[in-house]
């Protein structure tokens, strides 16, 4: 196993980007270690009196050449909001890089689905997909255009559809009823997703009656985020599985759903 | 130069800072944080007789400097342990304990049978207080008869260090101590979780698959310690203290308390390499305060009359 | 509209947010923070037969979360309470209730008659946890029967509402609760503070003066919850529900755990008005979900099986 | 009994004058009500995770024209080293103004005695006497020429005496080592004090011996801050009080010292 660390490093932008989203631009001290998409870290919410365990979080995107890493923020409790709210040159601590990630696929016609907070591994994935010579296609699902965030980034690396549930922007309604879900078989051979649950267990479904491969990114409640306390426990085809160390990334088909 | 050793019965730790059972897996899942070689022991996850799937999910939830959890006693089972996991870990060199569970006498015995043949393995601690077991669901930390005669099952097939773990669930935690201590545990460890409860006001549910769970963290910390004082100023055998420790001031709250050994379990979600730092700066305490040895803190705790 | 009163046995209550005794004073300290007259309840302090100088100082520690008290039921004595303090707080348009605590049966009674002759008060709160008393020094709260004697003896001479606070330092609170229901009580109010205790790690001293003190606070939360589930599951009278209560969702929880109406103790401490956004966070709660009566959260909580 | 607040202040500056002490100035929102030297608030120390209750204080310093109070805080634990961190235009929420503060004295020889962060309510007690038409002299003491914080403020309002335990600064040695303690009796009449509670035994025996008037300001450990907990009590020839509302100003011969 890939070796994991606890280090502090340095804000150096955050970049709200709603009232509810927030894109933190994180400095590595030295050397970034490698990191994989669909892994996450565990930060700590100093200051936050109601979050005495670590908060898990997705990373977002990686930097390699200036030693950065970015963390996409949803504020739903008092770790995130505490989180939310550092400001450049505060100082975080990290215990990274945990979990196993998404794995490349054997075909390139990928599609990215996310939704919510959901999206903050996918723009990690497309630039490593890209990297790899797969070119990914986004599909980004929000509730309406104003908690969409960005786009731009996604764009860069590919095309990027868009669904809202009040139609504010792309098609209206749920991920599940863009077109370019109707036209998927031809397609697209790999879904990647990440997001609530309800919308994964539809993909989900959905890729197993078109026999499509499909990976999942669970978010459940973890406590030490590195396999030792089975809190995050998840039921699979070979019985309970830890959502920190055998996931958070799983094979749709191999949970129970 | 301070000297942090401790024995613990006939067993000697290297110093008195341990990791509580369930929090620190078998000890290789904290390797890249600290050297685990430098702990005085590793009390590893629950284990039963037959493997285990545990609870449903969700088994966590967060509470105020604390949380609660229902994991269950997942765990591939003894034989697993034997077989697999021991053959892995045994190269690293410090004292492993065997957290030994079960919802029968008869699983008990039949664990710590399978756990003594391991020699390298000094001792295991009797974990006497997890739900689900027989005599009408109450566990059987939480009576003193059943305390009693599960504790001189398992002495009767266990030779080795006989650790049982107490209940802080109970009315008199000092008369359950003293009725392990008469059945022939060796030492004593407390406290485990306090049994409490979480509800999610928004959906009006239980957060826990199990409605109740175990309470653990810097919460917990007071009642432990008083429970700690209150046993060591009642047994003979040594005392282990946990709950809630997580710092060397915590620490040398409980040895001064009576403890001669410490356990640390929550405060690793939140710092992996919490230990070393621990055990650290119980060094410098000793330096500070011209201490040489950690026997000279244990009990020490001066009450003016 | 939402209605947020409640009725405790024969008692109405404005809403069901009442203040924990020894945390309030006499409600008048709390005036300049808050209309102490939009509460449920004011508990007062704990009152005993004689004055009582309490214990000495230091009597407070704080934890992690929350605090450590060994106040001692410091109070002038009921005498005082009914000539002094009774007709400078009456003008307070909301229910006192006198928490009533003492060393033995006697004191109980002679306090609760002396109670009785106040008519504009509802209820006592009959304080069976606090140390010090009678029967070796085991608390009236700790032991079934002697519970159950107190209640019966302070029934026997007190008419009005009769609540009775349980100590949550038991194996098993609902042998407790049932017991005094059994003995007349019309509600029972839990749960008092946990036994803890605090250590100076650099002076090697405890902290209280009395070694051992009180925990409330947050920190003790999930605890009285589950408490509360236990308690409000087994016996028919209401159910009072405290302990660490800091927020209206808090509050919900332990209606939801099955609470007719709730206290809120050392919150108070941190925010002298934390009462009233309790109040008023009750209420946006009930009208986002749509709920117009306070009984329908009581013991609403659903459990999936 | 005067009105408590709750409320919001602004901080308008954070100087540091040591490694321990910082000065806070801090702007009430609108007309800062009528205080008293010796006074204290109720602060809650935001984003300590050991500090749930709040942190009493001393009302160092008041300025009723620009509505600024100031604090005097020494950093010793989780609360005070939270507040010391404070910087301009954070929030701080306050208690205030708690307690029983000096008595005006009814000679004019007075003398103002600190120790340690117990120079807290001194400057605002010199400055109230001043405004009283009373000339104030202070003697402070403090380990190290390096402690002594704020001289200048005192000598703007009267005489400064120092003494150091290195002998630093000052006469060397405690307090009551200084000259001025021996020519006392002719030249004081009142003794105002406020330190370690050693330092204000001593001063306490020696005002008893010499027949002066001495008021001590106690530093008990608080939940409450207003009279309702009762864990705040000292032992008085009237039994317990309150350091919290009967005090923490007391006249050193009502104490059982
Ligand atoms: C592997 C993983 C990756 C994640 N990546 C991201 C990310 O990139 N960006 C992001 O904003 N969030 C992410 N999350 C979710 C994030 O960890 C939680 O939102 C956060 O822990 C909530 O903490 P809080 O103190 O703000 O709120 P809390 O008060 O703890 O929770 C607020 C609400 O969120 C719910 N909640 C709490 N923890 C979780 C959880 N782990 N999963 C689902 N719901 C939860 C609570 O039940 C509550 O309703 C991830 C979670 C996991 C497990
Ligand atoms: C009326 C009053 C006025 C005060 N005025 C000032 C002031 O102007 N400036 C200032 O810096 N401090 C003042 N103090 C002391 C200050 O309240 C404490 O230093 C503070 O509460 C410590 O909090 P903490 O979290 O930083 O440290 P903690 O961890 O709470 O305590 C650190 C150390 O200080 C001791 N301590 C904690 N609280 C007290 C206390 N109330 N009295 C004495 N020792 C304590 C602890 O035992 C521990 O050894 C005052 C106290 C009182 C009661
Ligand atoms: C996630 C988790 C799992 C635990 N599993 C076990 C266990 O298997 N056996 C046991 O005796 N105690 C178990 N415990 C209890 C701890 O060993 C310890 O007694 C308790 O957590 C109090 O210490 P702490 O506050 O330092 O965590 C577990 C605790 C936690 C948090
Ligand atoms: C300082 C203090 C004094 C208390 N005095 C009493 C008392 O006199 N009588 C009593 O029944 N409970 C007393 N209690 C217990 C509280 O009423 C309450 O049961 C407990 O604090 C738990 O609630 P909380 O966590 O909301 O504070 C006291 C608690 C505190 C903190
Ligand atoms: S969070 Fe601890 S095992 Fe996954
Ligand atoms: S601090 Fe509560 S009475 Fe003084």
């Amino acid at each position: 196993m890939p070796k994991k660390f606890k280090e502090n490093f340095k804000v150096i932008a955050n970049e709200r980007q709603t009232s509810e989203f927030v894109v933190l631009t994180l400095k590595h001290p030295g050397q970034l270690p490698e990191m994989f998409p669909g892994q996450f870290a565990e930060v700590r919410a100093d200051g936050a009196m109601e979050a005495y365990l670590r908060r898990p979080l997705s990373i977002h995107d990686v930097d390699y050449t200036n030693n950065t890493l970015k963390l996409l923020i949803q504020d739903v409790g008092p770790g995130t909001h505490q989180l939310s709210s550092l400001q450049k040159n505060d100082e975080v601590n990290l215990v990274y890089p945990l979990g196993k990630g998404y794995d490349l696929p054997d075909s390139d016609k990928v599609l990215l689905v996310g939704g919510g907070c959901g999206v903050a591994p996918l723009l990690f994935l497309g630039r490593y997909l890209k990297e790899n010579g797969i070119k990914p296609r986004f599909l980004i699902g929000a509730r309406s255009k104003s908690d969409l965030v960005e786009l731009d980034a996604y764009n860069r690396l590919g095309e990027v559809f868009v669904t809202t549930e009040d139609g504010s922007m792309g098609t209206k309604g749920f991920v599940i009823h863009h077109p370019v879900m109707k036209t998927f078989d031809p397609d697209f051979e790999w879904l990647y997703t990440c997001g609530p649950e309800a919308m994964m267990k539809v993909l989900a479904k959905y890729s197993r009656e078109r026999n499509v491969k499909c990976q999942v990114s669970l978010e459940n409640t973890m406590a030490c985020g590195i396999g030792a306390c089975l809190c995050c426990i998840t039921p699979t085809v070979e019985g309970h599985k830890c959502t920190c160390i055998d996931g958070p990334v799983f094979d749709a088909n191999y949970l129970k759903w | 130069m301070v000297d942090l050793s401790v024995t613990l019965g006939n067993i000697n730790l290297k110093n008195p800072v341990m990791t509580a059972s369930g929090t620190f897996g078998y000890g290789e899942e904290y390797s890249d944080f600290i050297n685990i070689e430098e702990l005085g022991g590793i009390i590893v996850k629950g284990t039963t007789a037959t493997a285990r799937e545990g609870n449903a999910y969700p088994r966590m939830a967060e509470t105020p400097m604390g949380m609660l959890n229902a994991v269950g006693l997942q765990n591939k089972g003894v034989d697993a342990f034997v077989n697999e996991t021991w053959p892995r870990i045994k190269k690293y060199d410090t004292n492993f304990f065997v957290n030994v569970s079960g919802s029968t006498v008869e699983e008990y015995i039949e664990t710590a049978e399978k756990i003594a043949s391991i020699n390298e393995i000094p001792g295991i601690e009797l974990n006497i207080s997890c739900p689900n077991v027989k005599e009408g669901g109450m566990a059987f930390g939480t009576s003193c008869p059943s305390a009693i005669a599960v504790t001189e099952a398992v002495r009767k097939v266990y030779p080795g260090h006989l650790m049982v773990k107490l209940s802080p669930n109970v009315t008199d935690v000092t008369e359950i101590a003293k009725g392990v201590e008469g059945a022939g545990a060796d030492s004593v460890s407390l406290i485990n979780t306090l049994l409490g409860m979480a509800i999610d006001a928004e959906t009006r549910k239980p957060i826990l698959s199990t409605v109740t769970g175990g309470l653990s963290g810097p919460c917990v910390k007071p009642v432990a310690l008083r429970m700690v004082w209150q046993v060591a100023s009642s047994v003979d055998i040594p005392v282990v203290g946990l709950g809630g420790i997580s710092s060397a001031r915590d620490a040398i709250e409980f040895l001064l308390a009576g403890a001669s050994a410490i356990q640390v379990g929550t405060a690793n979600f939140r710092e992996p390499d919490v230990t070393a730092n621990i055990i650290s700066g119980i060094s410098d305490y000793m330096e500070r305060h011209n201490i040489s040895e950690i026997s000279d803190i244990t009990g020490g705790l001066i009450i003016e009359k």
